[in-house]
This record gives C-alpha cells, sequence and structure tokens, in this order.
C-alpha cells in the first residue's frame, strides 16, 4: 500500500508540473497471485507484462509508457473490490482482470456504482477470461468489456461443430457445480437440443468445485451411462484429476472441453494417452498457421517461458491501443466511446469486433484437439514438454458465434 | 447399476481407510495429550510431498519407508520443540499452536513446491488394472493402498494389544488422568506417541498422493473431514474413529453415485413458485451435496449423542 | 422437623465398582456434622453425590426436604447448598474481589443480567467487601486469585462458599495442607461464618473435627457405620475398631 | 486454559479509578475516529481506515467468546456473514420499496441476522466448551459455508448478492456514496459497538463470563448453569459479528460465501490472539495491525500468509497474551519506577534480534523467489535469490542473529527479574 500512496503522490507532482506525456498508463492487474489460484494468475501477469512491453518498445499509447500493477485478489470477490478500490485510489484508471466470474461480477458492479459516483474519474473494466454470460446480458455495464467469447458463445460455437459430427450419440455432461458450470451444461442441453435433437443426453453432473479428489465414481457413472461423448468445462486440478480418473478405468470417450489446455491439462491428456481425443475451444491456437501470432508465439515462450494462453489478452491490448489512438486521448469516457462497435484484425487472423450492444467481443473461434504432432515444422509448438500439441480441428467464423444478448445498456 | 456398487464400494472402503490412518493418531494423540493436533492433515500432506520428492531422487519404494519417517521425525520436533513448551499455556494454547502450524506448513509446502499439483505417480510397476468389473477397470495401485492400509491396521492392533506402550495408550484413552501417572517417562511417551500418529498421517500421504491429488491445499481440503471422524466415532474411541472413517468414507462415495433429488422423487415443483429456498433444496442432487454431508452427520450426531458413536466420555 | 440435608439408602457404582454402598446421612439444620473415614471411604465421592456434582445410581437425597438427587449443581445450589472443594477452585485469572462478587451475584438477583453495571450494585458491594473482612482478604481484593498464597486460597473458597448466603455449607478438607497456626486461624473463621447454619465437613484433622463437630459419621468402603456426637463416636467399638484405634489415641 | 495470570490488576484498579479517565478514553477515541481522515485524506487510507474499523468490531466480537468466556471458535465468520447476508437483502428490500429506513440503521439488522443464528444452533454448540465446542464451530462453520453454495436463492452462489448503498433514503443529505460518508458510519458503529461491548463486560454477565472461562465447574456451585452463560455470549457475539458483517456489506456492496469462511473465521481468530485475549483493548490492536498487515504485506511479497503463520505461532508460544499481554507486563514496572532496569537490556537485545528477523525474511524470500522473481528489496540492499551471497548473507543472519540474540534474550530476562523483584517490594506486583 505504502509503495501506491507514494507512487500516487510522486505521480500528483508529475501532474503538478506539466510532462503528462511522461506519465504512465496504469493498467490494475486484479487476479490471484497468492493462494490456490496463484499458479493461472502468474501466467495471466506475464501475458499483460510481455504486452505492455511489447507496446512500450513502439512508444507506448498516445506516447504514454504502460505499466502493469499487479494486485493480489486471492480469487476473493471482497479482496478484489479491496484491491480495485486501492488501485482507484492510486490513479488507476483502467483495471483488468480475467479469472472467476465471481470476481467479474463483483469488479463489474464497482465501476458501475464508482463510475456514477465520481463523475470525472471514471474506470474501465476490461475482461480478459471472466465468462459468465450474464456479464453482458442482465448485469451489462457500459464500463465493462469482454474480449473473451462467454461460455454461451463458445457452446454456441462447439456445438455448430458437433452437429457435423455423426459420431456423437450419447453425450454426458460434467461440470463444476457454480455459476460457469451451470450455464455450461444449461447451454449445452438447450443448443445440442436445438441443433442435433437425435443426440442423446444421457447424463448431467455438477460435481463439487475444487473439492473432489477422486473422480472414480464420475467415471463409474459415466461409463454405466454409455455416453461416447463428454462435454465439460472443468478447469485446473478439476480437469486434470478428472482425466486420470477416466484413464484408470480405462475410459474411452471423446471429450470436449473448456479448458483443457489449462495448467495441467496437457500432461493430464499426455499421461492418459488420449490422442486427438480431447477437443477444446478456444479464440486461438498455438499452431494456427498464421505468421505473425507463430512469431508472436516463438518470442512470447522464449521470454515468459509459457505459452500463449490468453491471445484474447494480445487482442485487449491491442485494441486498446487503437481505440485510444483513435479517440486520440487516454481517457476512459473516450477509450470506451472509441471502443463501442469497434472492428479488429484477431491475433489468429480474421476480423472481430465489439458489439455496441452489451461489449462483448466476437471472434473467429477453433476447435482443436491434442496430439503427437506430425509435421514440426508446420506444428512446432508443444505444450508442457509433453510432445503433444494442439492441432486445428475446425475454425468457426465470427458470423457462426453471434448470440443476441438481452443486455439493456445505460450510456451515460 | 451393480458395477457401481462395486466400484463405489471398493471406493468408499478405501477412502474410509486412509481416513482411519490418520484419525488414528489424531484419537490416540488427543486422548493423552488432550491435543486436538490442527496439524495432523499438514502431516499428511508432507507425507504425500515427501514421498513425491524421494521417489524422483530414490524411487517409490525407498520413499514408502523413509517419507513417513521423515514425517514422524517432523512430528516428533513439533512436539519435543512446540508443543511441550506451550503446555503450560493450556490445552487451547496448544490447539492454536497447531493451528498455526497447519497454516504454516501449507504456505512453505506451497512455497517450495508451488500451488499446483505436482505430477506424483503410480509407480510402473502397479499402474495396470488390477480386474474389470463388467467392462470398468480397477487399478492395481488401489488395491495396494488398500492392503498397505489393512496391513498398518492390524499392525497398529498388535501393537496396542501386546506391548508396553500399546497398554499404556490404551489406559490413556480410558481413563485419561492415568496419563499423569506415567511418571519421568511422560514425555518420551508422548513424543513417541505424536511422532507415530504423524508418521501414519505421512504413511497416508505417501500412499494416496499419487492415486488422489498432492497439491498445496490437499491438508485444508481434508482436516476438517478429519475432526468429523473423531467427533462422529466419539473422541477417544479408536473402535469408534474405525467405524467413522469407514461410514464416512463410504458415504461419501455413495452420495457422488446416487443422482436423487427430491425433484426426481416427489416431481418438480410448480415453476410459479419461483426461485427460493425451497427449489434450490429441491432441486439439489444428492451427488452435489457429497461434501458437505458429513458435516451435517457431525451436527445430527452432537444433537443427538453427543459423546459420539462409540464415544464414553463428553469431552 | 425436616432435616437439612437427608440421605436415603443412595447407592453409586463406576462401571463394577460399588463406590457407595447403602448410603444412609441425616443432617439437622443448624448442625455441624462432620464425616470422617479412612483415605478411599468414598467421603468426597458423597460430598460429590449431595452436592450434585455426580449423580446417585440409586437411592434419593433431599435438601431441606426436597428431593435433590438427579438436579444440577446449580440448581442445588440455588436451593440454599453451597460446597467447597478439596483441591483449590478458585477463578485463577479474576482477582480475589471479583472471585467474591461472582459467588454473591447470583443470591442477590442479578443472574444474568447484561443490562446493569456491576460496580454500581451497592448490595453486592457491600456484601462482597463483608466477606472480604471475613476472610481477612480485604488487603488483597485487587490480587489475581491464582497469586495468593495456598492458606489464602483456602480462606477464599470459604469465601466464595459462603459468599451466596446459603443455608448448607459443606467444606471438603479445609485445613488440608495448612500450618497448625493457619489452621486454628481457619477453625475459628469456619466456626464465625457457619453461625445459624448447617455445617457438614469433611476433615483429617481429628482436632478439628472434634473441636467443631456437633455430630460426627464414620464413612468406611461406602457405608456409614456409625453417627452420634463426639463422645458416642468416641466411645463406639465399631469405630475403633474400622478407623479410629489407629488413629486417634 | 490457564494464561500468565497477571491480568485485570489494572482492571481492578481502573474500576476505582474514577469515571472521568473512562469516559475520557471513549471521548478521545471518538475526537481520534472523526480526525483521522482529516489528517490521512488520500482515498486510500480511507478504504483502509473502513475496513481496519470493521475488523476492530469483528475481533471485539470474538473476543467475548475467547478473551471473555473461553470458548475458542473457528467459525465466528458465520454470524459476520450471515449478518452481511441478511444486510444486503435488507438493503435491497428498503430500496424496492422505499421504506423510509435509512443506511446507517442497516448493521443493526446484520446483527440481528448474527444474533438469530447464534440463538438457533447456539444452544447446542454451547453444551460444551474447550476442544469439543471448537471442532463443533468448525464443523457448523463449514456446514453453512458450502450450504451456501447450494442455497442459491438466498446467498447468490459464488458470485453472492449485489447492493447499491446510495439507493437507501439519505440521511441529512448524505448518500453514502463517497467513501468519506460510509466511513463515518462505520466509526460511527465502531465507536457504539466498541462501548457496548466493554460495557458488556462490566454486567453481572460478563464477570460471569470471566468465571466461567476460568472454572466452569466452580460456577455451577455458585448458582449458574455455565451452558446458559455460553450460550449468551455467544449470542452477544453472534450480535457484534453480524454488525460488523453489515457494515463490510454496506462497504462493498456484495455479500457473497466467501464472508462465511474458515479463511475469515481464521482472519478473526489470528487479529484476536495476536492483539491479546486477556485485555479489551487486545483486539483492536490486533486487528488493526493485522488488517494493515494484510493490506501492506501482499504487494511487498506473496507469501505474506506464511508471515502470519510465523507470527502467530512466535505470539502463541512466548507470548500468549498477545501484544496487550507485551504492554501491560510493564505497567506495574512503570508504577514501580522500575522501567529503567530493562530498557537498557531491550536496547541490547533488539539489535540481534532484528538481524534474527532479517535472517528468517531473507531465507523465506529466497526459497520463495529461488525460480524466478524481482531481487529481495531487504533495508534498501537488492538481493538476488539465486546468489549464493544471499544464501550467504541469509545464513549469517539466522544463525549468527539467533545465537547472538540467544544471549541477550538472557539479558532481557535477568533484567525483567530485577525490576520485577523491586517492583514487588514496592507493592506494585503481585
Amino acid at each position: 500500500m505504502h509503495r501506491l500512496i507514494v507512487a500516487a503522490a510522486a505521480a500528483l507532482t508529475v501532474l503538478g508540473g506539466a510532462a503528462s506525456a511522461q506519465e504512465n498508463l496504469k493498467i490494475g492487474y486484479i487476479d490471484p497471485l497468492s493462494g490456490g489460484g496463484a499458479s493461472v494468475g502468474e501466467g495471466g501477469l506475464k501475458t499483460f507484462q510481455y504486452l505492455a512491453d511489447e507496446l512500450n518498445a513502439k512508444g507506448g499509447i498516445l506516447g504514454h509508457k504502460v505499466e502493469i500493477v499487479p494486485l493480489d485478489n486471492k480469487t476473493n470477490p471482497q479482496e478484489s473490490l479491496v484491491q480495485a478500490q486501492k488501485a482507484v485510489d492510486a490513479g488507476v484508471r483502467y483495471i483488468t482482470q480475467g479469472n472467476g466470474s465471481s470476481v467479474g461480477a463483483a469488479l463489474e458492479d464497482f465501476v458501475t456504482k464508482n463510475n456514477s459516483r465520481n463523475p470525472g474519474k471514471e474506470v474501465l473494466y476490461f475482461n480478459y477470461a471472466a465468462v459468465d454470460p450474464s456479464m453482458t446480458n442482465e448485469k451489462c455495464s457500459y464500463w465493462h468489456f469482454r474480449w473473451d467469447a462467454n461460455s454461451d458463445i463458445k457452446m454456441e460455437a462447439l456445438t455448430n461443430y458437433m452437429k457435423s459430427q455423426p459420431s456423437i450419440k450419447k453425450v454426458y455432461l460434467i461440470n463444476m457445480d457454480y455459476s460457469f458450470g451451470q450455464s455450461v451444461r444449461t447451454a449445452a442441453r438447450k443448443m445440442l437440443g436445438e441443433k442435433r435433437p437425435d443426440i442423446q443426453v444421457v447424463g448431467d453432473e455438477l460435481h463439487p468445485m475444487l473439492k473432489v479428489t477422486d473422480f472414480s465414481p464420475y467415471i463409474a457413472k459415466i461409463k454405466a451411462s454409455g455416453a461416447d461423448t463428454v462435454v465439460t468445462g472443468n478447469w485446473g486440478q478439476d480437469f486434470a484429476l478428472l482425466l486420470k480418473a477416466a484413464a484408470d478405468a480405462g475410459l474411452k470417450v471423446n471429450w470436449y472441453t473448456y479448458y483443457a489446455g489449462g495448467a495441467g491439462g496437457p500432461t493430464a491428456i499426455k499421461q492418459t494417452g488420449l490422442e486427438n481425443q480431447v477437443f477444446q475451444i478456444s479464440e486461438g491456437v498455438p499452431n494456427s498457421g498464421n505468421k505473425a501470432a507463430m512469431d508472436f508465439e516463438k518470442d512470447f515462450r522464449a521470454k515468459t517461458g509459457i505459452s500463449v494462453w490468453y491471445p484474447r489478452a494480445v487482442n485487449e491490448m491491442r485494441m486498446f491501443k487503437a481505440a485510444a489512438e483513435k479517440a486520440n486521448s487516454i481517457d476512459p469516457v473516450k477509450v470506451a466511446a472509441a471502443l463501442e462497435g469497434m472492428k479488429f484484425e484477431v491475433f489468429d487472423g480474421g476480423e472481430g469486433f465489439m458489439r455496441k450492444d452489451d461489449h462483448q467481443f466476437f471472434q473467429p473461434i477453433y476447435i482443436s484437439s491434442f496430439g503427437s504432432l506430425a509435421d514440426k515444422a508446420k506444428e512446432p509448438y508443444d505444450e508442457e514438454n509433453t510432445g503433444w500439441g494442439w492441432h486445428i480441428v475446425s475454425k468457426i467464423d465470427t458470423a457462426q458465434t453471434m448470440l443476441p444478448t438481452t443486455c439493456n445498456m445505460k450510456r451515460p | 447399476m451393480a458395477e457401481l456398487i462395486v466400484i463405489s464400494t471398493l471406493n468408499g472402503v478405501l477412502f474410509g481407510m486412509l481416513l482411519f490412518l490418520l484419525s488414528s493418531g489424531l484419537t490416540v494423540i488427543f486422548s493423552m495429550m488432550g491435543v486436538l493436533n490442527f496439524a495432523h492433515a499438514s502431516f499428511y500432506m508432507l507425507g504425500a510431498f515427501f514421498g513425491y520428492q524421494l521417489t524422483r531422487w530414490i524411487g517409490f519404494w525407498p520413499a514408502l519407508v523413509i517419507a513417513p519417517l521423515l514425517v514422524g521425525a517432523v512430528g516428533m520436533a513439533v512436539e519435543r520443540y512446540g508443543l511441550r513448551n506451550t503446555h503450560k499455556h493450556g490445552h487451547v494454547a496448544e490447539l492454536l499452536l497447531t493451528f498455526g502450524l497447519a497454516f504454516a506448513i501449507e504456505e512453505i509446502v506451497s512455497m517450495i513446491w508451488g500451488k499446483s499439483p505436482v505430477d506424483y505417480r503410480v509407480p510402473a510397476v502397479l499402474d495396470f488394472p488390477a480386474f474389470t468389473v463388467f467392462s470398468t477397470n480397477y487399478p492395481a495401485y488401489k488395491i495396494f493402498m488398500l492392503v498397505v492400509s489393512v496391513v498398518i491396521f492390524i499392525a497398529l492392533l498388535v501393537t496396542l494389544k501386546r506391548t508396553r506402550v500399546g497398554l499404556i495408550v490404551q489406559a490413556a484413552l480410558t481413563h485419561p488422568s492415568m496419563v499423569g501417572h506415567l511418571g519421568h517417562n511422560v514425555g518420551r511417551v508422548f513424543m513417541l506417541v505424536f511422532g507415530v500418529g504423524s508418521a501414519l498421517a505421512g504413511l497416508a500421504g505417501v500412499i494416496a498422493g499419487p492415486s488422489l491429488v498432492t497439491q498445496s491445499d490437499m491438508a485444508a481440503l481434508l482436516g476438517p473431514i478429519l475432526f468429523v471422524v473423531i467427533v462422529f466415532g466419539g473422541l477417544g474411541s479408536l473402535p469408534g474413529a474405525f467405524i467413522a472413517s469407514l461410514l464416512i468414507g463410504l458415504i461419501q462415495t455413495f452420495a457422488v453415485a446416487l443422482n436423487g433429488s427430491l425433484a426426481s422423487v416427489f416431481g418438480p415443483l410448480d415453476p410459479s413458485l419461483g426461485a427460493s429456498p425451497l427449489t434450490d433444496i429441491w432441486n439439489v442432487t444428492i451427488a452435489q451435496i457429497a461434501p458437505i454431508l458429513p458435516y451435517l452427520l457431525l451436527v445430527l450426531v452432537l444433537i443427538f449423542r453427543p459423546m459420539g458413536l462409540l464415544g464414553t466420555r463428553e469431552s | 422437623m425436616t432435616a437439612a440435608i437427608q440421605v436415603n439408602a443412595v447407592e453409586k457404582s463406576f462401571g463394577n465398582v460399588r463406590i457407595i454402598r447403602d448410603l444412609n446421612l441425616s443432617v439437622a439444620k443448624g448442625e455441624r456434622h462432620a464425616i470422617i473415614g479412612p483415605n478411599g471411604a468414598g467421603k468426597s465421592t458423597t460430598f460429590n453425590l449431595i452436592s450434585g456434582h455426580i449423580k446417585p445410581t440409586s437411592g434419593e437425597i433431599r435438601l431441606n426436604g426436597e428431593v435433590t438427587s438427579g438436579l444440577r449443581p446449580f440448581e442445588i445450589n440455588r436451593r440454599g447448598l453451597s460446597r467447597s472443594f478439596q483441591v483449590t477452585n478458585v477463578f485463577a485469572r479474576m482477582t480475589v474481589w471479583e472471585n467474591v462478587r461472582c459467588a454473591v451475584l447470583w443470591a442477590t438477583g442479578h443472574r444474568y443480567a447484561f443490562w446493569k453495571n456491576v460496580d454500581d450494585l451497592p448490595e453486592v458491594k457491600q456484601r462482597t467487601a463483608e466477606i472480604l473482612d471475613d476472610i481477612h482478604l480485604s488487603h488483597r481484593r485487587d490480587v489475581p486469585a491464582g497469586l495468593l498464597t495456598y492458606a489464602e486460597q483456602r480462606e477464599l473458597e470459604i469465601g466464595i462458599t459462603i459468599a451466596g448466603g446459603a443455608s448448607v455449607i459443606m467444606l471438603d478438607e479445609p485445613t488440608a495442607g495448612m500450618s497448625h497456626a493457619e489452621t486454628e486461624r481457619a477453625v475459628a473463621l469456619i466456626r464465625r461464618l457457619t453461625e445459624g447454619r448447617t455445617l457438614v465437613i469433611v476433615e483429617h484433622d481429628m482436632s478439628v473435627v472434634f473441636g467443631l463437630a456437633d455430630r460426627i459419621s464414620v464413612l468406611v468402603y461406602g457405608h456409614i457405620i456409625a453417627s452420634g456426637t463426639p463422645e458416642e463416636i468416641r466411645g463406639n467399638p465399631k469405630v475403633k475398631e474400622a478407623y479410629l484405634g489407629e488413629e486417634v489415641d | 486454559m490457564t494464561n500468565a495470570p497477571t491480568p485485570s490488576i489494572a482492571a481492578a484498579k481502573q474500576e476505582s479509578g474514577g469515571a472521568l479517565g473512562f469516559y475520557g478514553v471513549w471521548l478521545l477515541a471518538a475526537v481520534a475516529l472523526v480526525v483521522l481522515p482529516l489528517i490521512f485524506s488520500s482515498g486510500g487510507s480511507l478504504t483502509s481506515f473502513s475496513l481496519i474499523g470493521i475488523a476492530i468490531i469483528f475481533a471485539l466480537s470474538y473476543n467475548i467468546l475467547l478473551g471473555q468466556t473461553g470458548l475458542l471458535s473457528f467459525g465466528h465468520a458465520v454470524q459476520y456473514g450471515l449478518g452481511g447476508f441478511l444486510a444486503v437483502h435488507a438493503m435491497n428490500a428498503v430500496a424496492s420499496h422505499n421504506w423510509p429506513i435509512p443506511l446507517p440503521v442497516i448493521p443493526l439488522v446484520g446483527g440481528i441476522g448474527g444474533l438469530a443464528f447464534a440463538l438457533l444452533v447456539g444452544w447446542v454448540m454451547t453444551k460444551r466448551a474447550g476442544t469439543v465446542f471448537a471442532m463443533i464451530s468448525l464443523g457448523i462453520g463449514e456446514l453453512v459455508a458450502s450450504s451456501s453454495l447450494i442455497l442459491r436463492s438466498v446467498f447468490g452462489g459464488e458470485s453472492g448478492i449485489t447492493t447499491d448503498r446510495t439507493s437507501l433514503m439519505p440521511m441529512f443529505g448524505w448518500t453514502f456514496g463517497p467513501q468519506i460518508q460510509v466511513y463515518y458510519l462505520i466509526a460511527f458503529w465502531v465507536l457504539v459497538s466498541a462501548i457496548a461491548m466493554y460495557a458488556l463486560t462490566r454486567t453481572p454477565l460478563g464477570r460471569i463470563c470471566n468465571a466461567v472461562r476460568d472454572n466452569p465447574e466452580r460456577v455451577e456451585f455458585i448458582g449458574y448453569d455455565p451452558h446458559v452463560v455460553r450460550y449468551l455470549a455467544y449470542m452477544f457475539a453472534g450480535f457484534f459479528a453480524g454488525i460488523a458483517g453489515g457494515l463490510t456489506a454496506i462497504n462493498f456492496e456484495i455479500a457473497n460465501s466467501a464472508y462465511l469462511g474458515a479463511t475469515q473465521s481464521g482472519f478473526v481468530l489470528f487479529s484476536a490472539f495476536i492483539g491479546g485475549t486477556a485485555y479489551f483493548f487486545g483486539p483492536i490492536i490486533g486487528a488493526i495491525l493485522v488488517t494493515y498487515l494484510q493490506l501492506g504485506l501482499t504487494s511487498v511479497t506473496s507469501v505474506w500468509q506464511l508471515y502470519f503463520g510465523i507470527i502467530f505461532i512466535g505470539i502463541v508460544m512466548f507470548a500468549p497474551g498477545g501484544i496487550a499481554g507485551i504492554l501491560m507486563k510493564h505497567r506495574p514496572l512503570i508504577r514501580a519506577g522500575t522501567l529503567g532496569t530493562v530498557i537498557p537490556s531491550y536496547l541490547v537485545a533488539a539489535i540481534p534480534t532484528l538481524a534474527f528477523a532479517l535472517g528468517i525474511i531473507l531465507t523465506i524470500e529466497t526459497v520463495a523467489r529461488f525460480s524466478g522473481g524481482d531481487p529481495i528489496n531487504l533495508l534498501g540492499i537488492p538481493f538476488v535469490a539465486s546468489a549464493p551471497t544471499t544464501w550467504a548473507a541469509a545464513a549469517v543472519l539466522l544463525v549468527g542473529g539467533f545465537l547472538v540474540a540467544r544471549i541477550t534474550w538472557r539479558g532481557v530476562a535477568e533484567a525483567w527479574d530485577r525490576a520485577a523483584t523491586v517492583a514487588r517490594d514496592r507493592g506494585y506486583l503481585a
């Protein structure tokens, strides 16, 4: 806190002078840096710091040096608000966050209230990974922008792919028992029912979040159901352990997942030997074939030691720069106005745009599967030193991912 | 359905035996020293991480022996340099010491091995399906875990019945005031008991680590359940702890296997009722509430039979 | 006249061991009654039974005619019986003043009150001060009870016991471990403080017993073998045989 | 629990020490609460003060259990959290019905929430004290925290229930939008709650709570049912915890299941114990320190929780009276005028002790940052975690500091004995 206060004091004195061009553009990065989610939060922080360096190497944003201010929220909504308040108190006008929809909802509420109560000190919330659909529907806010496809959009894309797979006959849904897991299951049931009424949903399971240490009872149930495909939004240890138990029991099905590529996931898949049977839906793939993206990947891996898990963060930061330049200002109100409806060439190629109605970014989405990499020249990137990597199975165009919104946007 | 029952029973018994490896030490320590060792599950975690590290250096089998001994040594050091000095401040201070210790151990573990699960694998010799029930494989390693737990259980039984320390421990279980009459040996007996209890927890960690997840929050996940087991079984009762361990293991596993909810039994509620606590309770499945069942049991036991299943004394 | 304490055919077993066998005892109001007996005879158990600390396996205990066996200690206390403990049993972290005051609170009707300032209750203050005077601890009023000398703690123990104004006072070895001079002082104190009340006392020091008691009961192996005035007890051949013969000249 | 039996000499003195000093302290506290934000007016300090205020009420409420009645609870956050949830629901209801209830009343609703839960489960919970109570409180805590995720309509799942504190009717023109207004609302409740809780310790019930803490068996023989006493104490603790929860809900405008969880319960236990449970003001010190550390340490080190654990273990082992206990130990010395005897020994001991502490910090940070991370900035000197020189420095500080410090600690103990003997002779120490 001291450091922040000192920094704030320093910033004030600078303001008192004149040289606003040297003033850093601070982005508060609010994510877990201690506690259970720390490994994920650290990865995000490295990504944003890398992106800030990239921008600064080219002169920053409108001459302002971009600075990432790490703020540890311990994956706790209340702590996030403390950190957000701390950041705002210290003069931060942009915050970004991704891990945990509960945190995201709290922050969205925070910026809305803060901005209505403190006109002239508006704060924007850039969301790079909290995917609860309600954040751009009933709870939507003008001050919130989301670069990740929300879970309904991903399911829309996923089911658009699944409907073309006649081998899928019996689907088992298993998800973590919280809002994200529930929206995955609800959307899956609804969309599969519409697009492939012949598919039978033979199981629909919610299990306690991050508390199960042995998934074998669940695997036994899946096996007993006779499913040929499992759809899951599980992430972190809940994904790795699920797969481990499946391998132990000898369950051979296809897995359609949201976050199989998360830390520990690739290792678990490799251990189970489920080659090309685990699919992931994401807005980018390391082996995308896009030259610029693949060069970026190479440099990123060399500098940070991790793979590009957040192409959306790249989109977020680059688009931020574009919007600021378009508005010719780093004032959040003007940047927000510029971002609305903005079109943008995304990281892995193709056009995306920030829908004005709900501030949801739409972009091409990829289905990829995990397995050994045949052509090292074309697909050079493996994951977690397993020798296996992601290759694209299908690309769903932006238009195919559009979903209507119930957002009733209140503009200032 | 039949395969679900077989697999769930095996898993339930296995989890129950693991719980007993932990709760036996906890019960004995509590009975003799009056200390509810909050850090007991942390010793289990230490066992898993020591096991993981030693497996990488010298292989699984030596680790299986050395890691529990190391954990036992840590336990003895905690007793000798921590609890013994805190004893004069009373049981609450001792309890708080172990509470702080649990906190610190978790932090140290995550500092050294990180917050994500470590790659602690089943040894290759045991990495095959032991048998197949209707098309579902049952891993050999789990059978191995079961065997180890049963062997330790029997060894514990023999030690309690046949050795001098065992007799002292048994006397202490039924007559806590007896411990005061042990004379000059009391310190050494305490240290030994604490060490053995910790080592058992460590052993449970070593064998559970590859099968379950080895992560810095594994102690915090398991700890509260342990307390449920020993209160449920009756404080100071080893047979009680045994029955409670198995029961909770089975309940936890079977609850997961069941899909029932009030809605599935009595039909869905009228949608016009809207969202209310009633609809929440109505629609929740048994599988979803599996993790809170032990605590529910705890509360029920405390209301209807405060001394626990087989306990004889209230505190 | 109903007896202050009436014990009828009380039995107490721990497991298979019968500690108290067919215990019958009657203590008249205003009487000073001593219970003596060899070690392990069940004197403390008898105390615990009468005060409600443990419950009899069978039989009946009456306090001033009312059945109290089966009641909790505080219920019995509220009916006018107060006891002390063989091992000092005070509130160690509280001051002498607080110790006595707590014992005064229920009797003065303040019970669980959380709307009254405890320092603002004149009758409580006065009574506490009187008792501190009585037990000669006024000069130590602000010292935590845990830091008193042993004899002082024993005196405080008596002070707490009598503070509630109970009509029946039971003292469990009040002079145990005291020097000769301290014992004399304590006996005088007990005599004075229990004036007009019923006193039941367990004591090993025979000079205290015979100097203080109006009547004596002899307990051997959980059974009262004799009850009577000091003279009767002295002359009782059964008592002599079982107990007194060796210990009293 | 048989803590060092030094307490309440001072309290007893104060009792006869006149009302002036008593009211003076509270008046001073009130003035401090009013003036604080004027001195430290930055937004950051306002946020911190608000959090500290809430933590003070929470820790004091916890001490009704631990310090006053001897009940060690591992689930105190349950009442706190339920108070918070009830407050949020109350705020939403008030706003949607336009009831003429101003925001400052809401914490009372939170208090009632905490009280109601205590009323409901307290009788069963407080049947027994000690370890058994501790375990039951842990079990109930886990049960409620997990259930809160199932009862979504009440608890809003893991994202919780949000509210808008400005949607209630304004009071004296205050909308409670700006943090400064919320700060004063919290400050008001801190003062009221602290006075109420202090007053509680000076009632017949408060004293009997102490008696139950010291010796529940004996309490039964002076006419009291310790079970009833514990139950009442539990309800009071629940009520004030609920107020703290209600204030948190107002401050953050959200209540979620993390409010009810073990982390929150552990936090309040740390606060109360580190501050010192034997004195009324102990938990206040603890709440200030722990909240400050929690806010400040997180931005300095990623392993801040480990430092918490170490501080806590250190306090449990070497100073079970907490910070308040350490401070109050010096009171008789000051009165006897012998403080001068110990001060030099403190100064001598301070240097090696500090070196030892730095050694611990350097060791921990070296391990924590071994696999990467910023250099360790200790007293302005940067240390690189992977450098052998850093390891050497850590080892020298740790071992050398300890060895030298141990000698100086003996000196402190001797100086203490001398000072205490004199104090005893002069009648200031029993």
